[in-house]
């Protein structure tokens, strides 16, 4: 309890400091814009832009669903090792052959996906409520079954779409575009609107945090707190299973290594977008623009001829903490 | 005179050094890179590095931005990236693919294919072992569960196919030194007798060494790695019983395909198709000829 | 009482802080409001004001946890400014927080010692330590084992612990902002012995309570605030605790208690029999009839709180229970709320509310299923609900956006009270529902009390302050160790007779009644 | 017959709950020593044992700094960078010969790692406390600098002891005993009795916990929060540079990749051994054991052969979760 009545002291002061912190990921993105065109003009042509975009599809997908867990007051480290499982068995499904007829079995691939998702985000989320493991060292331990299990499918190597049709098909859903604005662009900001709507807007996204602010309260309010952590992890399972949709068309196959490091640049995303890591707050849009954010950083990097190829990892690293030394100074003012 | 003006760009997308071979690769691509640009006034090579294939595809779409004439690409992991390839190629860029073959490997994805061989380097060890010691008992050390390691296991089996060579274990050692030793430590727990010991990498080979030497167990008669670094070849060179051979599979090859790609466009030597670098046997006679003090592998 | 008032004059002692023209300011909320304040060796100097009158914002600032907006502070006639709580402990200002601040994974001796822990050489002396700290607990009239971990104690076991921490530090003004209000009478009592103790040996003392015959007893002096205002100040000798109240509030609170109308019929709504919530209750057995009052006495750790906790599914717990006629089986708080039986804490701040989030996801966070339409919640009605719930509960709040956790303690306890009644239910037990809560506010609490069961419905009221059950519950079940031990009613409802079970002096008295 | 002494009847309730969580660990080691005495044998020799006791070195010590970081509240996702950008540097100052007796050489290397260690601690403190950056995400900033300098370092490739005579000097500092006892063992339990004595017997281990247990308690009591936290990170910085000591003459050389993921290693080791996440409680021998755990469930995997290699990491991690579960379920009871 003392816990609890001491976190007054660290709140907001005044509803201007939450705008802040709402605003600074935005403020944050258009520095970057500014300084990428200095890097290399060529960065703000649209079909960077849109490439840029375009690729964050994943991050940004499975990084709202990080947001769900995370605001819930959860942590999933298991989604990387997730997406490679649950793309390995989309895949082996395309390859069974089970529906004839392509479009069809395009859409049930896509269904199981859905489902395989789903079932191991409810695998977690049962682990970390029912089980009461700690979520860090519980997805952990999923991490290495997700991952070693795809291993084991792909036998070492790696897992291809066989049927050159379904894959010519089944491109369009990475590479194809509505009125010029790619498909995975419209992904992107369609999952971002329900999450918003769900979490903003819904009884279920009201719970998510108010079980991430108060775990106690929520339940003496008749709050289930581990169905809506379980709910939580269920939506990261779906969120992975729509990136694994858009993520199958692009490279036509996966292995072991697929997805390596996502769960930390998911993390990454979302807590650069502005939502706190001990749950309570939870900002879709903030962990969109984080994603971007992410995405454009290595993009600069690789358009400015300035730095080492060595030295990539350690800038990358640099360029986060400022962003949040920046986000920081401004939630200050 | 009038070719050395000639604007030309070329684009080298390549593993980020990840282990030894990998830095050998970033090593060679950028030392013939300065040379090719000294070499050829209107010639600009960026040579990019990645981790894994997502930002591979990512880095291959950011040459693609800045306008490349050519695309030299090493490709972690070949399947997933063929996509991304795929698209250089339909806008009528030159793609030299170094190394890593995919499933569907025609003129329709590449114009030109510079490799070393995978499945022949398991073969070549194979082969050495079987013809070495015909009825040796065999731990094999792995790399990382991706499709070249298994090519590499494969060619294995089959250099020993007839053979009485029977393998104890296989597991992996994800290229790394340190997983290497610990790996090697619980087989010879595992394994009162142990013939020989082939880790496919040099890399590994330093780590398996360590194991063997500290177990004190006289048992192992060799080791061969593979790839070719510079300590192992000196090693091989210098006679060490433990080290007596080692299979090639030289990082410098994307160097060739770079060579190759600038001279297709200034030498007007057209050039396509597939060169295949042999997986070489290096024994104490022709080691020398395989040795560079300088590389960082 | 026991404690003998004040017999010396202590006002030409002299001041030993004199604090002058103080004002604070939290973003544009004006709480206090040029305060000028005296203490002096060997006083007691209490403070009483309504909730959110400014008294623990006034204390914090004179403990160096808030900096003034405006006013200066001078010790023994220096002018002082501290730099934070620890350099106003150095000058020899200590305050006994309102809320528990202590580390919950530490044990109670490391606890007191934190940040002053007795060394022996470049290790910690635990044994010194332990027996220190055991002794000030003594000290306090309490036992508790000085190697428990807080995390496990009740919140009057913390409170104590809170107290004696304080004490160990070198001080000549203690400040207590209300050290009572989760304390029993005996456990006061005790306090407020070593309150003479110290203000003996020349030790200024500022005392907060709701309590008011509390502070008539013990203190010297009696300052009155109200909206961040001093209104009044007196020496207590010149004041009841009536004048008291009506400085306070503003206007007469005469009757504390409303009237009560006699039931009617008996009508069983809930009948609880052979219960048990393993650890802390055994074989409990009542039952609260429609319209009715139902008190249930003890002291701390007779384990009211658990019972209610595990008849309402918060709690492991089996026996049985009827409601309205049917055999339910709460296992949850989902169920208990959905049939219609609400539970008010009396964790407010750790169980209740929501601090970190604004009014009106506190008010429609248990009955949220009320404001959805179509697949959204609707804000415009969750707004005019909470405009409402601030009518009807007279939630005094100068904005409505702020955070739960910014309002008074008595607000909070309203805006539990309301969200709650949002749920409309059958049953509504309140555990303390007057913890910390001024006077004008438990005059009102009591009166929504009673009107809820004038509406029909049936309430239980938990509770450590006898004289609140005394005056609004029609019976009271008296708990020890775990067991009811016995019902009071009519002319046997007094302190006396409620005492004697609670401490297993007398016991089954008035079961048959 | 005060209202105290009903209260103390149920006070040993108490106790008893937190010796279990603090057993638990054991309980779940002893498990898995007799299961693997199923698997093999060989798996219970002395020398199987040393062995695996001695390479659970690495992990063992870095996450004894763990426990300091976690236990006051923080989180350090960096050391396994660290460990690869100290073991460079010291390599490289080996290399530079500045000190011709090599013994004297060998010492002030020590040292330098020492310093160093420190002093990327101290980094890593100063972000988290004085920038207020969230520890997960500017510790995984910061593993992006250490790793990316170390790639930098090496230029990609490994950095290597190049003076034979100084390595054969240095190589017992891993592979040498003491009456039998292997010198990384002795340097084990060395390190984790100090800091357990210091955790649980001087003034600024009991502000740790107090600092992790809560932070605004901490400071009202005058507690230098930022003091105890950023020496928090410090410890474990040298920490890093002790593992590192050990580390070097093993195989006498770095690369980008060491330690990589040594940081989950060291986080799930201390989680195994029963130290919360959320800080306020440390339990230095847990964190020992938990180390060893890990490194045995790998060693059993190998030894036994009854798992495809495939399917290692898989099992591991069902491990962790089982290991965790049979926790939990001990300290219910
Ligand atoms: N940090 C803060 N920011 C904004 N307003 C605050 C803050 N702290 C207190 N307040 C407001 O200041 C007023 C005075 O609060 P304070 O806690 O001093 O009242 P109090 O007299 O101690 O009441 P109680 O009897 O309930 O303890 C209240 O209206 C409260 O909402
Ligand atoms: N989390 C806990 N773990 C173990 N014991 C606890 C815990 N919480 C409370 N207790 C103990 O349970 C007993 C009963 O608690 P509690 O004080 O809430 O009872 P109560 O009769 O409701 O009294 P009151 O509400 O007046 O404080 C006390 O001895 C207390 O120390
Ligand atoms: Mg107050
Ligand atoms: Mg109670």
């Amino acid at each position: 309890m003392s816990a609890a009545t001491t976190e007054i002291a660290k709140a907001p002061k005044t509803s201007k400091d939450w705008d802040m912190a709402a605003i600074a990921p935005f403020v944050a993105l258009a520095l970057l814009l500014v300084l990428g065109y200095f890097a290399n003009p060529n960065f703000v042509s649209v079909a960077n832009l849109t490439n840029v975009i375009t690729r964050s599809a994943f991050i940004a997908i499975v990084a709202l669903g990080a947001t769900y867990v995370i605001s819930s007051g959860g942590l999933d480290l298991s989604v990387g090792a997730m997406v490679a499982f649950v793309a390995s068995l989309m895949i082996l499904f395309m390859n069974t052959g089970a529906v004839a007829d392509p479009m069809l079995m395009l859409l049930t691939a896509m269904l199981v996906a859905l489902v395989l998702g789903a079932a191991c985000g409810l695998a977690n989320g049962l682990i970390t409520t029912v089980g009461k493991i700690e979520p860090f060292i519980a997805t952990l331990g999923m991490m290495g079954i997700y991952r070693g299990l795809t291993t084991w499918l792909s036998q070492g190597g790696s897992i291809t779409v066989r049927d050159r049709e379904l894959q010519q098909l089944y491109r369009p859903v990475y590479f194809g575009d509505v009125f010029g604005m790619p498909i995975p662009i419209i992904v992107i900001f369609v999952t971002a609107a329900i999450a918003a709507f769900v979490l903003y807007r819904t009884r279920y996204g009201r719970h998510v945090i108010a079980v991430g602010s108060n775990e106690e309260v929520a339940r003496y309010s008749g709050i289930s707190v581990k169905k809506v952590r379980t709910i939580a992890y269920v939506i990261q399972g779906l969120c992975v299973a729509v990136a694994v949709i858009i993520y199958v068309p692009r490279l036509g196959s996966t292995s072991a290594t697929t997805g390596i490091l996502w769960e930390l640049q998911a993390i990454t995303a979302v807590v650069v977008g502005g939502t706190a890591l001990r749950g309570g707050v939870g900002r879709v849009w903030g962990t969109l623009c984080g994603a971007f954010i992410l995405e454009i950083v290595g993009n600069i990097m690789l358009l400015s001829n300035f730095v080492s190829e060595y030295l990539i990892g350690a800038i990358q690293g640099a360029i986060i903490i400022i962003a949040m030394l920046v986000q920081r100074t401004l939630m200050r003012k | 005179w009038a070719q050395e003006e000639k604007k030309v760009t070329i684009g080298v997308s390549i593993p980020a050094a990840d282990h030894g071979w990998t830095a050998g690769v970033v090593f060679h691509a950028e030392r013939v890179a300065k040379l090719l640009m000294a070499e050829h006034k209107g010639l600009n090579v960026i040579v990019k590095t990645s981790a894994d294939p997502a930002s591979q595809a990512n880095a291959v779409q950011d040459l693609a931005v800045q306008g490349i004439d050519a695309l030299v690409i090493l490709p972690t992991d070949p399947d997933q990236l063929v996509s991304a390839i795929q698209q250089v190629k339909d806008d009528g860029k030159f793609v030299a693919l170094v190394d890593r073959a995919p499933s569907v490997n025609d003129n329709t994805i590449r114009d030109l294919y510079v490799a070393g061989n995978n499945p022949a380097l398991g073969e070549v060890a194979g082969k050495y072992i079987a013809e070495t010691t015909p009825e040796a008992e065999v731990v094999i050390i792995r790399g990382l569960p991706i499709p070249i390691d298994q090519q590499r296991q494969d060619g294995f089996d089959k250099g020993i196919e007839g053979s009485k060579v029977k393998v104890l274990d296989r597991q992996y050692g994800n290229w790394s030194r340190d997983d290497a030793f610990r790996v090697m430590q619980d087989y010879l727990t595992k394994y009162p007798k142990i013939d020989v010991v082939w880790c496919q990498d040099d890399d590994m080979a330093v780590g398996v060494l360590e194991a063997i030497e500290q177990a004190k167990r006289t048992d192992i008669q060799y080791v061969v790695g593979g790839a070719g670094s510079k300590d192992m070849i000196k090693r091989v060179m210098d006679g060490d019983k433990i080290m007596p051979v080692d299979v090639l599979y030289p990082p410098a090859m994307v160097a060739t395909a770079m060579q190759l790609t600038a001279g297709g466009f200034y030498d007007q030597v057209p050039v396509s198709g597939n060169y295949i670098l042999d997986a070489t046997l290096v024994t104490k006679d022709n080691a020398k000829d395989f040795y560079f003090p300088d590389s960082p592998f | 009482m026991s404690v003998p008032p004040a017999t010396h004059d202590v006002s030409v002692n002299p001041p030993l802080l004199d604090a002058s023209g103080l004002s604070k300011t939290f973003g544009i909320i004006e709480v206090l409001k040029d305060i000028s304040l005296t203490v002096r060796a060997g006083e007691v100097h209490a403070i009483i004001g309504e909730n959110g009158a400014g008294k623990s914002t006034l204390m914090k600032i004179l403990a160096g946890n808030h900096s003034p907006t405006r006013g200066e502070m001078k010790i023994d006639g220096q002018p002082v400014s501290f730099s934070g709580p620890v350099d106003a402990e150095n000058h020899g200002i200590v305050l006994v927080h309102q809320e528990i601040l202590l580390a919950p994974d530490l044990t109670v001796a490391q606890n007191i010692y934190l940040g002053r822990e007795i060394g022996k050489g470049i290790a910690v002396d635990d044994r010194a330590m332990n027996e220190g700290a055991a002794k000030a607990i003594r000290d306090l009239g309490a036992d508790i084992d000085p190697n428990a971990i807080v995390s496990r104690l009740s919140i009057a076991q913390r409170q104590l612990v809170q107290i004696a921490r304080v004490l160990l530090v070198p001080h000549r003004i203690v400040i207590f902002d209300e050290p009572t209000a989760s304390l029993t009478p005996h456990e006061t009592e005790a306090l407020l012995k070593v309150i003479q103790d110290i203000r003996a040996k020349g030790v200024g003392v500022l005392y907060i309570s709701h309590r008011l015959p509390e502070v008539k007893e013990i203190a010297d002096r009696v300052t009155v605030l109200r909206d961040g205002r001093l209104v009044a100040s007196h020496e207590t000798s010149e004041l009841q605790p009536a004048d008291m109240a009506r400085l306070m509030v503003g206007r007469d609170v005469a009757k504390l208690y409303p009237d009560r109308h006699a039931m009617e019929a008996r009508e069983p709504v809930l009948q609880v029999a052979g219960f048990d919530v393993p650890g802390y209750a055994r074989d409990a057995s009542f039952t609260l009839n429609k319209g009715e009052i139902l008190g249930f006495a003890g002291l701390i750790g007779a384990g009211r709180t658990e019972l209610m906790e595990g008849l309402v599914g918060l709690r492991p717990a089996k026996g049985s229970v009827t409601f309205r006629g049917r055999a339910v089986n709460f296992t949850d708080v989902h169920s208990s709320l959905k049939a219609g039986v609400a539970y008010l804490s009396e964790d407010r701040k750790g169980k209740g509310l929501l601090l970190t989030k604004d009014l009106r996801t506190n008010l429609t966070l248990a009955s949220l299923g009320k404001f959805i339409r179509g697949l959204q919640i609707d804000r415009k009605r969750e707004a005019d609900a909470l405009d409402k719930a601030i009518q009807d509960f007279d939630i005094r709040t100068g904005t409505k956006n702020i955070l739960a956790g910014q309002l008074s303690g008595g607000n909070q306890q309203k805006l539990l009270l309301a969200k709650m009644m949002m749920l409309d239910p059958q049953v509504v037990i309140i555990d303390e529902p007057t913890r910390g809560i001024d006077i004008g506010n438990k005059e009102q609490i009591y009166k929504f009390i009673a009107a809820l069961a004038q509406e029909g419905r049936s309430i239980i009221v938990v509770s450590s302050e006898m004289p609140e059950l005394i005056g609004i519950c029609d019976r009271i079940h008296v708990m020890r160790e775990g067991r009811i031990v016995g019902e009071v009613t009519g002319e046997h409802m007094n302190e006396n007779e409620i005492v004697q079970l609670a401490t297993g002096v007398k016991s089954g008295v008035g079961e048959a009644a």
